[in-house]
């Protein structure tokens, strides 16, 4: 270190008690005021999805045929019954885009959950076995990064059948070779760094070497890389959605509401703006954790400050 | 004789998350054409962030140069380097002033051929064409030791091992023939075999080129065949500035007293004295607080009351020796008129 | 039998369709310069199509916007007039046998193809043979004729099977296509498929997979004074919201298969007309009686007639098609052959619906699988969706919690396989102006999509396909109409309306109920 | 240097039979394409004779053997709907979806690295807060929705650019930054986080010690450091731009190989799905060596030591 220049302290970090560690996160958000939208943003989101049945005035999925594409309250022809209008079918926007938190979240967490499961494993494996293994484990992930993302999505699509369940294991399984491409490139770069090789000279065994040494290192770039995956999920789901491959129709996601709004998008133009809306603030909340997480905690970048 | 370069009451700040750092706190000294001032501390101290301030070197924001002058002063030119703007200062750095820095892993770009990182600053102050500064930087590869210059110029830095990376870096500082070079910790990162080549080379483009070194270093020991004089550092404030000689000898400021007795030294048989090395108690001093009180007063073992109320000032106590102390160490008690 | 008896009886009923070809727009009248039409072909229509076409073959052109290509290039030996007639086209005239299965026709003499060579018998045989080449997907269409021999250069004679009442008015007028048998021979299927050389008013001038497909105008054409414009181009806009633009910018002449809600938005828009028809396509909900719907409550007619009553139909079409669209009473369209106008659709009446379902044993209701397609249909999805709210809301309730919606592929598949659960949505058109078609193809016994089948039901149809005579077959029609309003295989649904919007510079062009495109006598006022 | 290039071009062969493999083998768990190809009113012998003069009722490692003999002699077979062989349909519609990404990416390029560069070098900045916000909203917004807008808005308001199809030389515009605003966005992100990382490297320091201009800095020395950074997600962003084709494509009417994608994975149309995945992939596979290798020649360090 050459110039004196002020370390944000992560060395220190590690050893503080839990009391100090959420003040200095709390700092750390202080600081970066979009770092700080993001989180609020976050746990709001989170909460109306936890939340949903209590809070929307609605039944989500209740029709009334002769009340639809009514306008939001403050237009002409709205009323505070329904705030932000009806949908084609008579059903609550608002209600709507409340339960769509549900499906968004579900899809973005579970989608990530297990395309980061599968990405980790076989990023670990392949990384730290190495030799033929990570050949033909990376073999693999390639093949899947090479065949183009929507003939893949389709087909599963078309084998799987549209449910939510599915819908989820579609990114999870196409999502899983950037999480392993990822976890690779950092058990390698963790291997070798010294303290592994040190680690191994002193004798320490497969398990204590991983669990010690380089999931902790993991769980920094892999929790930030979720975080973008889930925004892209939310995205992607727009896109089957858009090709009528998402979550049934009934579902209120708000790709599928999205899809049905495009088309009215000139003359009731709030059933398209809302879902939209919300995609837009969803993954603007994710981007923003996600960049501060980066921040926070990718090693690269701490080094780099050094 | 004229100081080439008078740096009075330097302040630097550092404005980060957890607070204002107050890294440079009314910093003080002279440089003389081609002498060679060893600025000593350990790291926190200061010292580098006072060489870097001069020439608008540190990263802003978070820091800020925030008063001072820097006097500047070749042939009838005399200009306050704090006062430049960016487009004026660059040109002092490179042309007038030369870097070297510590680690030459890091700091030779990868991705670019060493002869066109050296090339590079003399196209740029000195006006040279590309064939001129390439025959001239080939000439300089030679002349700082580098073997086959004339197909290495073509090299990446990746090719080449620490100490000829650090011959690099000695070139790019002198490519421009500049008044003042400053070596910021230039050994620190190589084997102790190739230390003393450099230090070789550097002494030998001083005396050829007839430039003012700053050699900054954490080690004492390094500084009593090299320096003239000695600047000591602490907590953002130079504490001690002194001839080399007369510091080692006469040593007037109780942290450069505890700093010398840190010092393993050798005999002239190499074998190490068998008197105990002391260690300074206490840490160093916490530099989100606004300096009020002798920086080193907390790890004193001379401090009174004097010392935990105001910032001694740098006081004249030999010929060009200064210490910044309320404790005259020589009579064992504070100073006349404290 | 005598020709024109047929053609009287359908002209009664086609022109019913016609008049509800309603220009809802109209562009203020002084505006309107009278134009007539250029003696020369002048100036460039260009037409969007919403599909790319797959070919512009007839037995292989997909669709209708396919064929609506095709039609330009291609003729029959028989046509379907804009008032629902019969007329000849490249026959001159025909007589049929007694017994309703030999066809002598007299060609038109003086016909050229586009290569120049001189339209004659062989050439119906030609086109014959390569129509029923297998690798044609609509193969069977050609195969509908047993035999084409030549009597000499200008006289054809078909024999078919059996009586077949629909070989003149759709297999010789849009199913073949007449191509040149010298032509063929040298260059094959593919090569006519490829290069198209036809008898039709335009001739292909270049076919950009993807972009465009540019005609120009025959001017050997044996109909003197047609085409009336220069240039035809077809352009492929799959995306609604981009044809609706294109129009607007003045990029393409008409914009074909908007969407209700969307044409309303071009009311303001001065440079365009916009005009809706109905379009012949009943919108349906299937009972299965084959397979997986037997032992199920639905084969009880009351519950299906409660079904029917569950339904508000109206406020379906109101909400998902702007008001624009038909309720729909039987597979027996308005436009159709033996239409009877009496029968009322299925009023919406939860109440009666319960005590239909408490009657036939189910007070509660009960739970049955439904499926819909995705992807196949304008707002199919929704409509289903909101059927299923109507069906819940008289105590049914789906298997598996929603109804199964599959993506169009699939969906088919299963229902070819009659794997499908005893519910389920999808439509059925017909461009021939009666419904025999969709009868046979959802109701025969024999056939792959049928999911309902009883043998009063089968005995109607096949007295329907063989029954020539046009008054007969409509008596047939309108029985059938009755008997399956009563005890009804389907819940009947809808049947939607086309909206099309055209640039008002496009003069004498008419849509036609069937969606099929004629334009040799279309024109564009001031056009150079 | 030349063993390296061997040894990539042979993965690359490899990775390209795992493709064609995968995407035979998946496109037929999809199911059998009669159903679409036939006419609904087709007798039950006609759907046979089809199924029968298509080869669909034969084995599948028959049918998959007849599939890869094929592709050696340069056959892709022939499309089940479009009645031509595949590969003349693909080579019609390729130059145009090349032409498309193509722009869209240099587009995205030629604006992301001269605002993460302006941007990063002075963060806090007009430009930067601009680069951030084309960052974030380059994640938010569908692109498909953009692109209804700007048709909206710049064909038919304005009347600047046409609406659909590719007559003019300015009819790319709308559909390449429809297209390459999500690229655009993530490129500005990496171009800036890129470059906030190589200002403080310790070389961009010797930089500014030689007194270079700060022009001369961004165009030497952090450009040519964080053009490293784009050049290794180029593969990858063109990936995602022929992608995002299969919308930009379909909503401008435009002639590309992405519109063919959807149609012919709609109809089931297997050869046609096969040969698209396989060329996209091809590209996409030969696009990652070509990067690979640019890479090389960017970063002297992996030329020599690999």
């Amino acid at each position: 270190m050459t110039a004196a220049t002020p370390q944000v302290g992560f060395d220190e970090f590690e050893e503080q008690t839990w009391q100090k560690r959420l003040a200095y996160v709390g700092r750390l958000l202080q600081r970066d005021r979009g770092g700080m939208l993001g989180f609020i943003l976050f746990i709001l989101i989170v909460l109306t999805a936890i939340f949903a049945p209590v809070i929307a005035p609605h039944d989500p999925l209740k029709q009334n045929l002769r009340a639809a594409k009514q306008p939001p309250a403050w237009q002409e022809g709205g009323s505070w019954e329904q705030p932000l209008g009806t949908d084609t079918l008579g059903r609550d926007m608002l209600s709507r885009i409340i339960f769509g938190t549900r499906v968004s979240l579900t899809v973005g967490f579970f989608g990530v959950l297990i395309a980061g499961t599968l990405g980790m494993v076989s990023g670990l494996v392949a990384g730290y076995v190495g030799g033929r293994v990570d050949g033909a484990i990376m073999g693999v992930v390639n093949i899947f990064l090479a065949i183009p993302y929507l003939v893949f999505v389709v087909v599963v699509a078309a084998i799987l059948g549209r449910n939510l369940l599915n819908v989820i294991l579609i990114f999870g399984i196409t999502d899983s070779p950037i999480f392993a491409r990822v976890t690779r490139g950092e058990v390698l770069r963790i291997r070798e760094s010294g303290y592994v090789e040190s680690a191994v000279s002193a004798g320490a065994s497969t398990g204590r070497i991983l669990f010690d040494h380089i999931l902790p290192n993991l769980i920094g770039p892999l929790i930030t890389l979720a975080t973008f995956e889930m925004s892209a999920m939310i995205f992607y789901e727009a896109g089957l959605s858009f090709l009528g491959l998402s979550v049934p129709p009934s579902v209120p996601s708000w790709g599928n509401m999205l899809q049905v709004g495009r088309q009215y998008l000139t003359i009731y133009p709030w059933i398209a703006t809302w879902p939209g809306v919300a995609i837009a603030i969803t993954a603007l909340t994710f981007n923003l954790l996600g960049d501060w997480l980066r921040d926070v905690l990718d090693p690269r970048l701490r080094r780099s400050r050094k | 004789m004229e100081p080439i370069l008078q740096v009075r009451d330097m302040v630097t700040r550092f404005y980060s998350v957890d607070g204002v750092v107050h890294a440079i706190n009314g910093v003080n000294f002279d440089l003389y054409e081609g002498e060679t001032l060893a600025v000593v501390g350990e790291s926190g101290s200061g010292k580098s962030v006072t060489m870097m301030s001069i020439v608008n070197l540190i990263p802003q924001p978070p820091g800020k140069v925030e008063g001072g002058q820097a006097i500047f002063s070749y042939g009838e030119m005399a200009q306050d380097l704090l006062q430049l703007s960016e487009d004026e200062i660059r040109h002092v750095r490179g042309g007038q002033i030369g870097f070297i820095f510590q680690d030459p892993i890091s700091s030779l770009n990868p991705t670019m051929t060493i002869g066109s990182q050296i090339a590079e600053s003399m196209t740029e102050h000195l006006g040279f064409s590309a064939s001129e500064a390439r025959s001239k930087t080939v000439e300089l590869l030679r002349n700082v030791g580098i073997p086959d210059s004339e197909r290495r110029f073509n090299a990446y830095p990746h090719h080449f091992s620490g100490g000829m990376r650090q011959r690099v870096m000695i070139a790019i500082a002198v490519a421009c023939r500049p008044k003042i070079v400053i070596a910021d910790e230039p050994t620190t990162a190589l084997d102790v075999t190739v230390q003393a080549q450099i230090v070789d080379l550097v002494k030998r483009l001083q005396e050829q080129m007839g430039v003012a070194v700053v050699w900054i270093t954490h080690d004492l020991g390094v500084v009593a065949g090299l320096a003239d004089r000695v600047l000591v550092m602490y907590g953002g404030t130079v504490v001690e500035s002194a001839p080399v000689d007369n510091l080692y000898e006469d040593p007037r400021h109780p942290y450069t007293i505890g700093l010398l007795k840190a010092i393993p030294r050798l005999d002239a048989t190499g074998e190490a004295e068998t008197e105990e090395l002391e260690v300074i108690e206490g840490v160093p001093p916490d530099l989100y607080q606004e300096l009020t009180l002798c920086p080193f007063a907390p790890r004193c073992g001379y401090a009174f009351d004097r010392c935990w109320a105001e910032v001694p000032p740098l006081i004249e106590v030999g010929v060009q020796h200064g210490a910044a102390c309320f404790y005259d160490v020589e009579r064992g008690g504070p100073r006349n008129g404290s | 039998m005598v020709v024109k008896e047929e053609v009287e009886v359908i002209k009664e009923v086609e022109k019913e369709v016609i008049q509800t070809v309603e220009v809802v727009k109209e562009v203020e009248v002084e505006k309107i310069v009278e134009v007539e039409a250029p003696d020369v072909p002048k100036g460039e229509l260009i037409v969007s199509v919403s599909t790319f076409p797959n070919s512009i073959y007839m037995p292989n052109a997909a669709e209708r916007n396919a064929s609506n290509v095709a039609n330009q290039i291609w003729e029959g030996l028989t046509w379907v007039n804009d008032d629902g007639e019969v007329v000849p086209a490249l026959a001159e005239s025909w007589e049929i046998s007694e017994d309703g299965t030999e066809y002598t026709f007299k060609l038109r003499e003086g016909v050229l193809f586009h290569d120049g060579t001189p339209f004659t018998a062989k050439d119906v045989v030609a086109s014959w043979e390569a129509g029923k080449d297998p690798s044609n997907a609509y193969a069977y269409n050609a195969e509908k004729a047993k035999a084409v021999e030549v009597i000499d250069d200008y006289t054809v004679k078909m024999t078919t099977e059996a009586p077949d009442p629909l070989f003149l008015r759709s297999t010789l007028s849009k199913d073949w296509a007449m191509i040149p048998a010298a032509y063929y021979e040298e260059v094959g299927l593919e090569g006519i498929e490829k290069n198209p050389v036809g008898t039709g008013p335009f001739k292909l001038i270049e076919w950009v997979k993807g972009d465009r497909i540019a005609l120009e105008a025959f001017e050997d054409y044996w109909d003197e004074g047609l085409p009336k414009v220069a240039k035809l181009t077809f352009r492929p806009i799959p995306e609604e919201a981009t044809r609706i633009a294109a129009v607007q910018t003045g990029e393409i002449h008409i914009a074909n298969r908007l969407p209700a809600d969307e044409a309303q938005r071009l009311l303001g828009v001065e440079n365009v007309k916009v005009v809706r028809y109905p379009s012949d396509r009943v919108y349906y909900i299937s009972f299965n009686n084959l397979t997986s719907g037997i032992g199920t409550p639905i084969e009880d007619k009351l519950v299906r007639q409660a079904f029917n009553y569950a339904i508000d139909r109206e406020a379906i079409i109101d909400a998902l098609f702007n008001g624009y669209a038909d309720l729909s009473t039987g597979y027996i369209t308005p436009g159709n052959l033996g239409y009877d106008a009496s029968i009322e659709p299925y009023p919406y009446d939860p109440d009666k619906a319960k005590e239909l379902l408490a009657e036939a044993g189910y007070p509660d209701g009960f739970e049955i699988g439904m499926a819909c397609p995705t992807g196949a249909y304008t707002n199919f999805e929704q409509v289903c969706e909101a059927v299923g709210g109507y069906l819940n809301d008289v105590g049914i309730t789906f298997e598996g919690g929603e109804i199964q919606f599959m993506e169009s592929g699939q969906y088919w598949d299963l229902e070819a396989n009659k794997e499908l659960p005893p519910l389920f949505g999808d439509s059925w058109s017909t461009t021939d102006g009666e419904a025999y078609n969709r009868l046979q193809g959802a109701l025969g016994a024999d056939a792959s999509y049928a999911a309902w089948n009883t043998a009063e039901l089968q005995d109607y149809i096949d007295r329907i396909g063989s029954t020539v005579d046009d008054v007969e077959r409509g008596k047939l029609y309108s029985e059938l109409h009755k008997i399956m309003y009563d005890d009804p295989p389907f819940v009947y649904l809808y049947e939607p309306n086309t909206f099309e919007a055209i640039n008002t510079a496009v003069q004498n062009y008419k849509p036609r109920a069937a969606e099929d495109y004629f334009l040799k006598e279309v024109f564009i006022a001031g056009a150079e | 240097m030349q063993r390296y290039l061997l040894t990539r071009v042979v993965q690359s062969l490899f990775l390209l039979l795992g493709v064609l493999i995968v995407v035979f083998f998946l496109v037929r768990l999809t199911g059998d394409p009669t159903s679409l190809m036939v006419a609904k009113e087709a007798p039950a012998e006609q759907r046979e004779a089809f199924r029968e003069a298509m080869g669909f009722n034969r084995p599948l490692i028959v049918q998959f053997l007849d599939f890869g003999a094929g592709i050696l002699r340069g056959d892709f077979g022939d499309s089940l709907h479009f009645r031509q062989p595949a590969l003349e349909l693909i080579l019609e519609r390729l130059p145009a979806t090349f032409y498309l990404a193509t722009v869209a990416l240099l587009l995205a390029i030629v604006i992301a690295i001269t605002i993460g560069i302006i941007g990063g070098s002075n963060p806090g900045s007009a430009i930067d807060s601009l680069g951030r916000a084309l960052g974030l909203f380059g994640q938010t917004i569908p692109n498909f929705w953009l692109a209804l807008i700007l048709i909206l808005i710049f064909a038919v308001n304005l009347g600047w650019f046409p609406s659909f199809g590719r007559d003019t030389s300015i009819s790319v515009v709308l559909p390449a930054v429809a297209l390459g605003f999500g690229s655009m966005g993530q490129l500005v992100r990496l171009t800036r986080s890129a470059v906030l990382e190589i200002r403080n490297e310790d070389y961009i320091r010797t930089a500014r010690s030689k007194g270079i201009s700060q022009f001369k800095i961004g165009a030497r020395h952090v450009f040519r450091n964080a053009s490293l950074a784009l050049v290794s997600v180029i593969s990858i962003q063109y990936s995602y731009l022929l992608g995002g084709s299969i919308y930009i494509e379909t909503i401008f009417s435009w002639p590309g190989l992405g519109n063919l994608l959807q149609q012919a994975v709609d109809g089931r149309d297997f050869p046609l799905v096969q040969a698209i995945a396989f060329f996209i992939s091809f590209f996409v596979i030969a696009l990652t060596l070509l990067t690979d290798v640019a890479y090389a020649l960017i970063d002297p360090r992996i030329r020599y030591s690999s």
